[in-house]
């Protein structure tokens, strides 16, 4: 029996008398694609942003790889090899897309002093090539993020979240507003990150279709509580499920 | 495309300011200065509003800061080349200082803030006076030598005001073209995803006020000298927002919006003086004109020519 | 204590006054996101309009509808379209730079087509001197204060009570949905405009007795009634009037007791606290940073 | 390309030496923006008028006079640039700046091209440097401060005196050398109340000045925080004897601060007020001009130009530094130069000795209670 990679108990996030997280837990083994559905206002992104230390929670325990980051911020999360991913378009518009991806992994090498008198890419250069290949982005790659489709802001978007070499990566819904050949593309390669170094993702997504094709387990929340967890053929078997989705 | 005529037209640029100055009377040479040093100064600032994104109205604090450093220390009989480190070093960490507000609050708020750390650097300049000397100020303020050549003449301290320029130039390019310049960027664009992805927010914006503070300490030493007499008057509210202009009107984010942003700054009101007592108004209007017509600054004029070329080009539908 | 009484009372005539000129600041900085760094000048003007009229022998009442109308006209529509419209879409930066400008041309625009000289304004109020114990008021101060007041609460009012006002203020919390709830967005920041304008009229005509009409100013009232509408609560009309009371009582008891040198800096010292303490302001409502 | 600068340089400079045959430049480089403003825009427009009256006279020698005027914007830095400009330009004389700062930037450039520079600012160091260019255009705060300071603790038989100054150059100059004054009259400064320019709420130094229970205050301000603080005295009650320096008994003020000036002391040097026939007819000719009261900084920046021309009068010749060393030890009879108001005579080191008078304010008006001769004979 391994141990999990993310392990999440107890989670509480109120905002005065409203339960926007309510006593959620679940744990993330390593290798495994978690995902997380449900419907709009559920909690999906409140219960991510609690874990990855944007908001605080008001009660739970987080642990990453068995140890306590219940109230680390944000940067000590990136440093401890935790990747994410924003529900919004998140890349440097101003920034091309090769430096965007080699920013997102620049602070993982060397110390800051360093940094000040290292190359431009500090060594990034390959790196990012290669996701830049694996992402098809050749052709854009020194564009502009901003200029960009928003299909492929959304792959500059994810592949950033992948330079680090991340043992964990949350991503709160990588195929929004993406087109379906590109939701398939999306599929695809997070798949192939999954099977190389035995990666974790957790992943928030409102596209049944393409959690229950790519995710491994899946919770279920409904306001504010997970209300199932699950294989996918668990989750489809589960009629709460089905009532909750159908709003009965 | 554009980066090439771009860095020729900064070659021609800086040759002419190799070759033409000594054709230059002192009214001249003494302009010439004085733009140099605002441009030293709007470039630090430009590092912190420009590239951080973080709202800086305080900066001619900075510019105080340094030139009273050199005033203080060579009126205490030390040499100018103690005092220009010193006030590099010391605006670096009052900069520091200044960054803290910023972790906390952000835009409008960050902008008072600053602006109040200006107003309190004034009071100090114009109270303590056992320091100062208070309005009165400090005269005298020499120029420095350099192995034994002497900077005291207008046309070879122009060409040291210039060479100080080039190096901070080239010091800030080399920040700017290392991953300090990108999470600079990250920064200005986005400080949450910034963070997420481990960039170190707090220490990135101390640094980018720490750093454009530093450079408005050097051009404040060189300012002092150049002058060669301290007091409170052009360091106040006024220049604060002049430098902010200057970044703006330049080109906020550009590597040399800067050059021409002082030109507006600092040269256009002396070119405007045609215009007898009307000339400021005229300023003000140019500067509203300008922003009107380039709200992203003078620099951004090649891409917008650019921009209206493409769409020239472009078959009509 | 009656030197205490004294300077607090004092403080509240010139704090009032700061407000005056933080409360329009602070509207527009509400509905539309526009930093007005010419506001100062937005109060000079009408005083010199209101001067230039009495100079005619327009009398005070008329000079001063005049002058609103004309302010409504230049300092809001003209301010809105000409500066304020073409350039909020590129962020604040160009609009700060902009109104900056703006505030460089009024300033000296006025110095030299009209005078350098600070002139004497007559005041509404009469100057009498009243003393109770032994603390002297003037109805200067007395009629100034209240004339604050009642202008702030009103705009209060006006907000809180009409269906323009909601409309306003539907507008300065979310855009968007006030863009769905099909509130006339354009619309209602212009009447904000308009009402700075006003307001700026109002405050000349209430200022520039203590004031005096002088080309800069704008200078030193824009700087503190920034520093008023901050400390208050941006997000808050009554902030202004609170966070300028506030000032100017700190900064005389401070000028009495603590040092008349720095006197200057009461404000930031409190707008530092505030900043610390409570980031929105002393009655603004918190905004959450968003993800 | 290169060759050709110079030669266009010496055409330019030939050129300008030839026209400079036919006229004299002068440059007027004054504060007329920043907080210096008001000072020097008055400064500036006395300049013109007097030059205009002198030009329609016929000039100076038969040359007429030509000026160039440049705003400093109350910044050294710039004042610097423009004395440069001046010299650059080949002015005969330089007129300004007003600000201590800026006059102690500039008066180095106007030396060493030896050209006369006369200024209104006030630091008494300035004519302590032996820089034989500068000249005063008014009684110093070194000579008007220890006649205040003699009335006061004399005539009002004062034993204690709060100031109230404003920080800036000028406040500041004059409240050094009015504390040294009182020393030497046994005067004790009860209360020493530093406020701001452009301050607004006088009530803190008022009271402080009422505490310090002085048997007289004395404001040194500039004109709008002399009508405040006028204000608030009154309004406040206070019963002592207030007594200023030139600007807290000036028109202005007076018309600024209402009845709250009535009763206020002042030691004034050449005024607009002053009872002297050239004087009356110099304010009616420039209230025709400019449509309003001259103050001082107008009469500095009109008798200056007077000056001026008895230098190059008394030198017999246009030349720069014989008008300087002409100048030095001159004694200016208003009989013949009508423009210098007040019979004056310049010392050695450019400062100025001329009567001066006690006056106090009357139902808005200044009245001249007393007139303190000069220490030099006529």
């Amino acid at each position: 029996m391994t141990a999990p990679v993310l392990e999440v108990t107890g989670l509480v996030k109120s905002y005065g008398a409203i339960r926007a997280v309510d006593d959620v837990s679940f744990a993330v083994m390593p290798g495994e694609i978690f995902g997380v559905i449900g419907p709009n206002g559920s909690g999906k992104t409140t219960m991510f942003n609690s874990v990855l230390g944007q908001i605080k929670p008001s009660a739970g325990r987080i642990e990453l790889d068995g140890r306590d980051i219940t109230h680390l911020s944000p940067l000590q999360l990136s440093r401890r090899g935790v990747g994410r991913t924003f529900q919004s378009l998140q890349v440097f518009g101003r920034m091309t897309v090769r430096d965007n991806l080699i920013v997102a992994a620049q602070e993982h090498r060397g110390t800051m002093l360093g940094r000040m008198f290292a190359a431009t890419d500090n060594g990034l250069g390959p790196k990012a090539d290669a996701l830049i290949d694996q992402f098809h982005l050749r052709e854009v790659a020194h564009r502009r993020a901003g200029e960009l489709s928003y299909g492929q802001q959304k792959l500059v978007d994810i592949a950033m979240a992948f330079m680090s070499d991340p043992d964990l990566v949350l991503l709160d819904e990588p195929c929004a507003g993406v087109n379906p050949v590109l939701v398939d593309d999306i599929a695809r390669l997070l798949r192939d990150l999954n099977r190389v170094r035995r990666r974790s993702f957790v992943i928030i997504e409102h596209n049944v279709d393409f959690v229950q094709k790519l995710c491994h387990r899946i919770m279920v929340m409904v306001e504010g509580r997970a209300m199932a967890i699950g294989t996918p053929a668990e989750i489809r078997a589960n009629k709460h499920v089905l009532d909750a989705y159908l709003g009965n | 495309m554009t980066r090439q005529p771009r860095w020729l037209i900064g070659m021609v640029g800086m040759a002419a300011l190799l070759v033409l100055p000594p054709f230059l009377r002192s009214y001249g040479l003494y302009l010439l200065s004085y733009w140099l040093v605002f441009v030293i100064a709007t470039m630090g600032l430009n590092l912190t509003v420009g590239y951080a994104g973080q709202a800086s109205l305080g900066h001619a604090a900075f510019l105080g800061i340094g030139a009273y450093s050199v005033a203080i220390v060579m009126k205490a009989g030390c040499s100018f080349w103690l005092g220009l480190p010193l006030s590099a070093v010391l605006c670096f960490v009052v900069g520091l200082g200044l960054g803290f507000p910023a972790l906390r609050v952000q835009s409008i708020y960050l902008a008072f803030a600053t602006l109040g750390f200006s107003v309190a650097a004034l009071l100090v300049m114009r109270y303590e006076e056992w320091l100062t000397g208070g309005t009165s100020g400090i005269n005298d303020v020499g120029r420095p030598s350099l192995f034994g050549l002497d900077l005291g003449g207008n046309l070879a301290y122009y060409y040291f005001v210039l060479a100080v320029a080039v190096v901070v130039a080239a010091l800030l390019r080399g920040v700017l073209r290392s991953p300090w310049g990108k999470a600079f960027t990250a920064l200005r664009d986005n400080p949450i995803r910034a963070e997420s992805l481990g960039i170190d927010v707090r220490a990135y914006t101390l640094l980018s006020f720490a750093i454009g503070a530093s450079c408005a300490g050097i051009a404040g030493a060189l300012l002092a000298s150049l002058v060669q007499f301290v007091d409170p008057t052009p360091f106040g509210l006024g220049v604060s927002f002049t430098m902010y202009l200057m970044v703006v009107v330049g080109g906020s984010g550009t590597f040399f919006g800067p050059a021409l942003g002082a030109v507006v700054g600092v040269l256009l009101p002396e070119w405007l003086r045609f215009a007898q007592g009307w000339y400021l108004t005229a300023f003000g209007v140019a500067v509203i004109v300008l922003m009107l017509w380039l709200p992203g600054g003078l620099l951004s004029l090649p891409d917008r020519l650019k921009a209206r070329a493409i769409a020239a080009s472009r078959p009509r539908t | 204590m009656a030197d205490f009484l004294q300077l607090f009372i004092s403080g509240l005539a010139t704090g009032s006054i700061y407000a005056l000129a933080g409360l329009g600041f602070t509207l527009l900085w509400q509905t539309s996101g526009t930093i007005n760094f010419a506001q100062g000048e937005f109060v000079m003007l009408p005083t010199f309009a209101l001067l230039a009229f009495s100079a005619i022998g327009v009398p005070l009442p008329a000079a001063f509808a005049l002058t609103c109308v004309l302010a409504v006209v230049v300092l809001g529509w003209g301010f809105k379209r000409g500066i304020a419209d073409p350039l909020l879409r590129f962020g604040s930066m160009p609009v700060v730079v902009a109104t900056l400008g703006l505030s460089i041309a009024l300033r000296n625009g006025v110095r030299a087509g009209y005078s350098a000289e600070a002139h004497p304004f007559p005041s509404l109020f009469g100057d009498d001197v009243f003393r109770i114990g032994r603390v002297a008021v003037t109805s200067v101060d007395v009629g100034t204060l209240a004339a604050a007041l009642v202008l702030v609460l009103a705009t209060q009012a006006f907000l809180a009570r009409t269906v323009t006002g909601r409309a306003m203020q539907a507008v300065a919390q979310d855009t968007t949905s006030a863009v769905v709830l099909g509130i006339d967005v354009p619309r209602m920041i212009f009447y904000t405009f308009a009402i700075n304008a006003i307001l700026a009229c109002a405050a000349a005509l209430l200022i520039a007795p203590t004031y005096l009409a002088k080309f800069d100013m704008g200078e030193s009232l824009g700087t503190k009634a920034f520093f008023a509408a901050v400390i208050g609560g941006f997000n808050n009309s009554r902030g202004a009037l609170l966070g300028g009371l506030v000032v100017g009582v700190c900064e005389n008891l401070a000028a009495a007791y603590v040092s008349a040198s720095y006197k200057d800096a009461v404000a930031l010292a409190i707008f530092i606290v505030v900043i610390l303490v409570r980031p929105q302001g002393l009655v603004g409502q918190r905004v959450e940073r968003k993800v | 390309m290169t060759p050709k600068l110079p030669t266009a340089t010496v055409l330019i400079w030939l050129l300008a030496a030839s026209t400079a045959h036919a006229q004299l430049k002068i440059a007027v480089i004054q504060e007329l923006s920043g907080t210096g403003a008001t000072a020097g825009t008055n400064f500036k427009n006395g300049v013109e008028l007097a030059v205009k009256e002198i030009n329609a006279a016929g000039g100076i020698l038969g040359q007429k006079l030509e000026a160039t005027i440049d705003d400093t914007q109350s910044n050294p830095g710039i004042a610097k640039a423009l004395a440069l400009k001046a010299v650059d330009d080949g002015a005969f004389a330089v007129f300004g700046p007003t600000f201590s700062g800026s006059m102690i930037v500039s008066m180095t450039q106007t030396r060493t091209a030896e050209v006369p520079n006369f200024t209104g600012a006030e630091a008494a160091s300035l004519t302590q440097q032996h820089n034989p260019y500068i000249f005063r255009t008014s009684l110093t705060q070194t000579t008007s401060m220890p006649r205040v300071a003699l009335y006061i603790a004399g005539t009002l038989k004062a034993k204690t005196v709060a100031v109230i100054f404003v920080n800036n150059d000028f406040g500041k100059g004059g409240r050094d050398t009015f504390v040294k004054a009182a020393a030497a009259v046994h005067l004790t400064v009860a209360a020493d109340i530093s406020t701001e320019a452009g301050q607004l709420d006088f009530s803190a130094p008022v009271l402080k000045a009422k505490q310090s229970n002085a048997d007289a205050v004395f404001v040194y301000t500039n004109e709008e925080e002399s009508a405040r603080c006028l204000r608030e005295l009154r309004k406040q009650a206070f019963s002592k004897p207030i007594i200023g320096e030139t600007t807290l008994a000036g028109q202005r003020v007076i018309e600024l601060a209402g009845p709250a000036a009535n009763g206020v002391l002042a030691h004034v040097g050449l005024t607009a007020e002053a009872p002297i026939p050239a004087v009356r007819e110099f304010r009616a000719k420039f209230e025709k001009a400019y449509k309003y009261v001259p103050d001082h900084n107008v009469i500095k920046g009109y008798t200056s130009v007077y000056f001026l021309k008895a230098g190059v009068e008394a030198a017999g010749k246009p030349n720069r530094v014989a008008v300087a060393r002409a100048l030095h030890g001159l004694k200016i009879s208003a009989a013949k130069q009508p423009g210098a108001l007040m019979d004056v005579a310049i010392d050695d080191n450019g400062d100025l000795d001329r009567a001066s008078f006690i006056v106090q304010v009357k139902d808005g008006k200044q009245q001249v209670k007393e007139v303190l001769p000069p220490v030099a004979k006529f």
